[in-house]
């Protein structure tokens, strides 16, 4: 297969047609085995240094929702900056599609974190350094698809928000500094500090079913996303003529 | 000295222009034609290098615009549809901003003429705002008078000047042409020249439009 | 059955978190839905509107070329 | 190079001072809304030293946010923007320009000020000099970055409100430091540094990297 080809809309548009449903499929699959695993498959209590009852279960998707977000922002700022750079339409495009979904596993990791936090801090917001970092990174995605529903012109729209995602991103270390180290000569203020290498198998099992069925989730939604962009964008070519008048039909 | 080839340009959902292609040599003035909304302010500000082009490139001295940046802004100077003077500050200071970021720097005496010679005697001091749109226009104007530019794109000049100065500034195109540069502009006015040549570019109607009777090239 | 739901007395939280987890996400496919057919009515109506005026002036591009004269 | 740098900023401060009306909105708007806070929270004096450092920050935050609008505007209706654009010198450093006078004519009237308002929150004479050394290098940082965002939302409907929205959160890690510094003040005056040398760094960084993302935004909105 051609690679290169797909970076026309004209391609990509059947070629993402196609994957969808395989996305669709293997996240449903992937989530309810992490749901059944999480559930029935684990212990009902977190025993150790730490104890914590059948509330724990929220890191299951808590944990993958934090992942998604963040590895979103940097596929966000990824497409922005290989669209800068190369001026490609199919990039803005894609970036474009990215953010809804990042921002909806931003807003889950914060409401997840905010209902284990209340069992297990006794409070529902609690500045901890990962919820507030959270937090701010859903302002950025809020920004760039504020910035880019403000600007009618859609080349300048795609350029601009392009531009705020890089200054995000360059950001994005900075702000995750000064959230975590407010006191620049010590940063061990996090609420539980985690080693991966600690977590229970049968814990880490079903968690990384979840993150791999909400990455497959991803792809499927913003592929869905894009072609829609895809084909209002592109509504005046002859190809997507024909798609139009094709699937208008069924 | 200015190339253009297979130039596009989309606003929006339209396409403005498509495969447009000229060669601008020294000694030419170009003139855009074209009705409302046919693409000639975007056209003007892609041969400045404010606005991206879909397609094309544009070479100055055989080298992209796009690779020359400050370089091919230094020799061209543009006049779009505001003045761009500043307000609050007066014709003398506005004139003298401009030619010290144009890098061309001239002195109070030589603004002070230029603004006689356009007919503001005695105005160089005013903050513009006090000054009539046409006294405005002309303010922007004298930049023509200091500049050495060897490109001007100049788009609708003419507009809210009166007869006195309208001769005057055919007579500064008429001298930037006879001193070998080059003039792109749109206007409904003719420019008579006194040497060099004149080539005529109109932009075609959108076919949507019912009434569109002109052909599409010249 | 209902150990399952209550969850040990935290039924309120967990439920809430994969509640609100998965009725977003599935609130996400409805909307890209309901958006894809939204576009694809419109654009065909656009379409439909616009073809017989397309076929009488074979192309909506504006052209220009610059000849010279002296 | 310095000097188109120098005739930006000549020629912006002059404009201000032309219209010197604008300069203390800003500085007043700072000094209002610092003195609210006492009449919101109560005037307890040990709550209010705890409260002072985060509020002068946040105020300061919102002050040069508020005048960030009025950046790029004022040039971009009247054309003189896009004459800018076309000078033939590097944009990054015409946006310098700009960007130097517009925190002379905002940033510094607060550092000025800020013994006035420390006082209405009775911090100490140390607390108050590490304050003022906290925002003569925190806020330039807040027009720099600021800058972008402004030239972001050129021209947009609703542009101050996208503006806040776009530039706040990048605020933080100087509103951290910023506040942080001066609370630390009150325990020990040399535990301080680290907050400065952090905030330097920041302004270093952020006055190479910054004048070039506004520049290329400024490119961007007048397409």
């Amino acid at each position: 297969m051609n690679w290169f080809k797909l970076a026309s809309p004209a391609a990509f548009y059947p070629f993402a047609g196609r994957l969808i449903p395989r996305f669709g499929l293997a996240a449903l699959v992937l989530v309810l085995i992490g749901f059944d695993w999480g559930f029935f498959l684990t212990s009902d209590q977190l025993g150790g240094s730490n104890p914590q009852k059948e509330y724990y279960r929220i890191i299951f998707v808590h944990v993958p929702a934090a992942w998604m977000s963040m590895w979103l922002y940097l596929v966000l700022a990824a497409w922005s900056a290989i669209g800068l750079v190369f001026n490609t339409r199919l990039s803005f495009m894609m970036a474009k599609a990215v953010a809804p979904t990042g921002a909806i596993f931003t807003f889950l990791a914060l409401w997840t974190g905010a209902l284990w936090g209340r069992p297990s801090w006794g409070t529902y917001w609690d500045w901890d350094p990962r919820l507030t970092s959270e937090l701010l990174l859903f302002f950025l995605y809020i920004g760039y698809i504020a910035l880019h529903s403000a600007i009618d012109d859609t080349r300048r729209a795609d350029r601009a928000a392009a531009l705020l995602a890089i200054v995000g991103l360059v950001m994005v270390p900075v702000i995750f500094l000064s959230i975590n180290c407010p006191d620049p000569t010590q940063c061990a203020s996090l609420h539980q500090r985690s080693d991966p290498g600690s977590i229970h198998l049968s814990i880490l099992i079903p968690m990384l079913s979840m993150t791999l069925g909400f990455w497959a989730y991803s792809f499927a939604a913003v592929f869905a996303r894009l072609r829609t962009i895809i084909l209002t964008r592109e509504a005046d070519s002859a190809w997507a003529r024909e798609v139009i008048a094709q699937e208008a039909r069924t | 000295m200015l190339d253009v080839t297979d130039l596009a340009c989309r606003r929006g959902e339209r396409d403005l222009f498509s495969g447009l292609g000229f060669q601008l040599p020294a000694r030419t003035l170009l003139h855009v034609r074209g009705r409302n909304g046919s693409g000639k302010t975007s056209l003007l500000r892609v041969l400045c290098g404010l606005l991206r082009p879909d397609a094309g490139s544009i070479r100055w001295r055989g080298e992209n615009i796009r690779e020359l940046a400050e370089d091919y802004h230094r020799d061209l100077l543009y006049f779009g549809h505001l003045n761009g003077l500043k307000a609050d500050l007066t014709g003398l200071e506005n004139l003298r901003i401009a030619s010290t970021l144009d890098q061309a720097p001239v002195d109070e005496d030589a603004i002070i003429e230029a603004l006689a010679r356009i007919g503001l005697e005695g105005f160089e001091d005013l903050p513009t705002r006090m000054l009539s749109q046409g006294q405005k226009k002309r303010v922007a104007l004298a930049r023509l008078i200091l500049s050495k530019a060897p490109l001007w794109i100049l788009d609708e000049p003419f507009t809210a000047l009166d007869v006195d100065a309208v001769e005057f500034l055919q007579q500064l195109i008429s001298a930037q042409v006879a001193d070998g540069g080059s003039v792109v502009l749109t206007t409904h006015q003719e420019v008579p020249l006194t040497r060099g040549a004149i080539q005529r570019l109109t932009l075609g109607e959108t076919v949507d439009d019912l009434d569109a009777a002109t052909p599409a090239a010249h | 059955m209902m150990a399952f739901f209550s969850q040990g007395g935290y039924g309120g939280y967990v439920w809430g978190a994969f509640g609100m987890t998965f009725g977003l996400l599935l609130i996400e496919i409805l909307q890209l839905r309901a958006s894809q057919r939204k576009t694809l009515t419109r654009l065909s109506r656009l379409l439909r509107l616009r073809a017989p005026r397309q076929t009488a002036s074979s192309a909506g591009r504006a052209q220009g070329t610059a000849g010279t004269k002296s | 190079m310095f000097r188109v740098f120098y005739c930006v900023l000549a020629r912006d401060i002059t404009l201000a001072m032309r219209r010197r009306t604008d300069v203390l909105t800003t500085l007043f708007f700072f000094v209002i809304v610092v003195s609210l806070f006492p009449l919101g929270v109560g005037s307890e004096r040990e709550q209010l030293r705890l409260l002072g450092p985060g509020v002068v920050w946040v105020a300061a935050l919102l002050a040069s946010m508020l005048a960030l609008e009025r950046l790029f505007a004022a040039d971009y209706d009247d054309g003189t923007l896009e004459q800018l654009l076309l000078t033939g010198q590097p944009l990054a450093v015409l946006v310098l320009g700009k960007v130097v006078a517009h925190w002379l004519l905002t940033g510094l009237p607060l550092v000025l000020i800020a013994p006035l308002v420390a006082m209405q929150y009775h911090l100490s004479p140390p607390a108050i000099w590490v304050m003022m050394a906290a925002l003569a290098i925190g806020t330039p940082v807040l027009s720099l970055i600021g800058a972008i965002g402004a030239a972001l939302t050129l021209g947009l409907r609703g542009g101050g409100i996208l503006l806040s929205l776009l530039i706040l959160p990048l605020y933080v890690p100087v509103l951290v430091y910023g506040a942080g510094a001066v609370s630390v003040s009150a325990i020990d005056i040399a535990d301080t540094e680290p907050y400065l040398s952090l905030l330097s760094a920041f302004l270093l960084g952020a006055s190479l990297l910054a004048p070039l993302a506004a520049a290329a935004a400024l490119r961007i909105s007048l397409e």
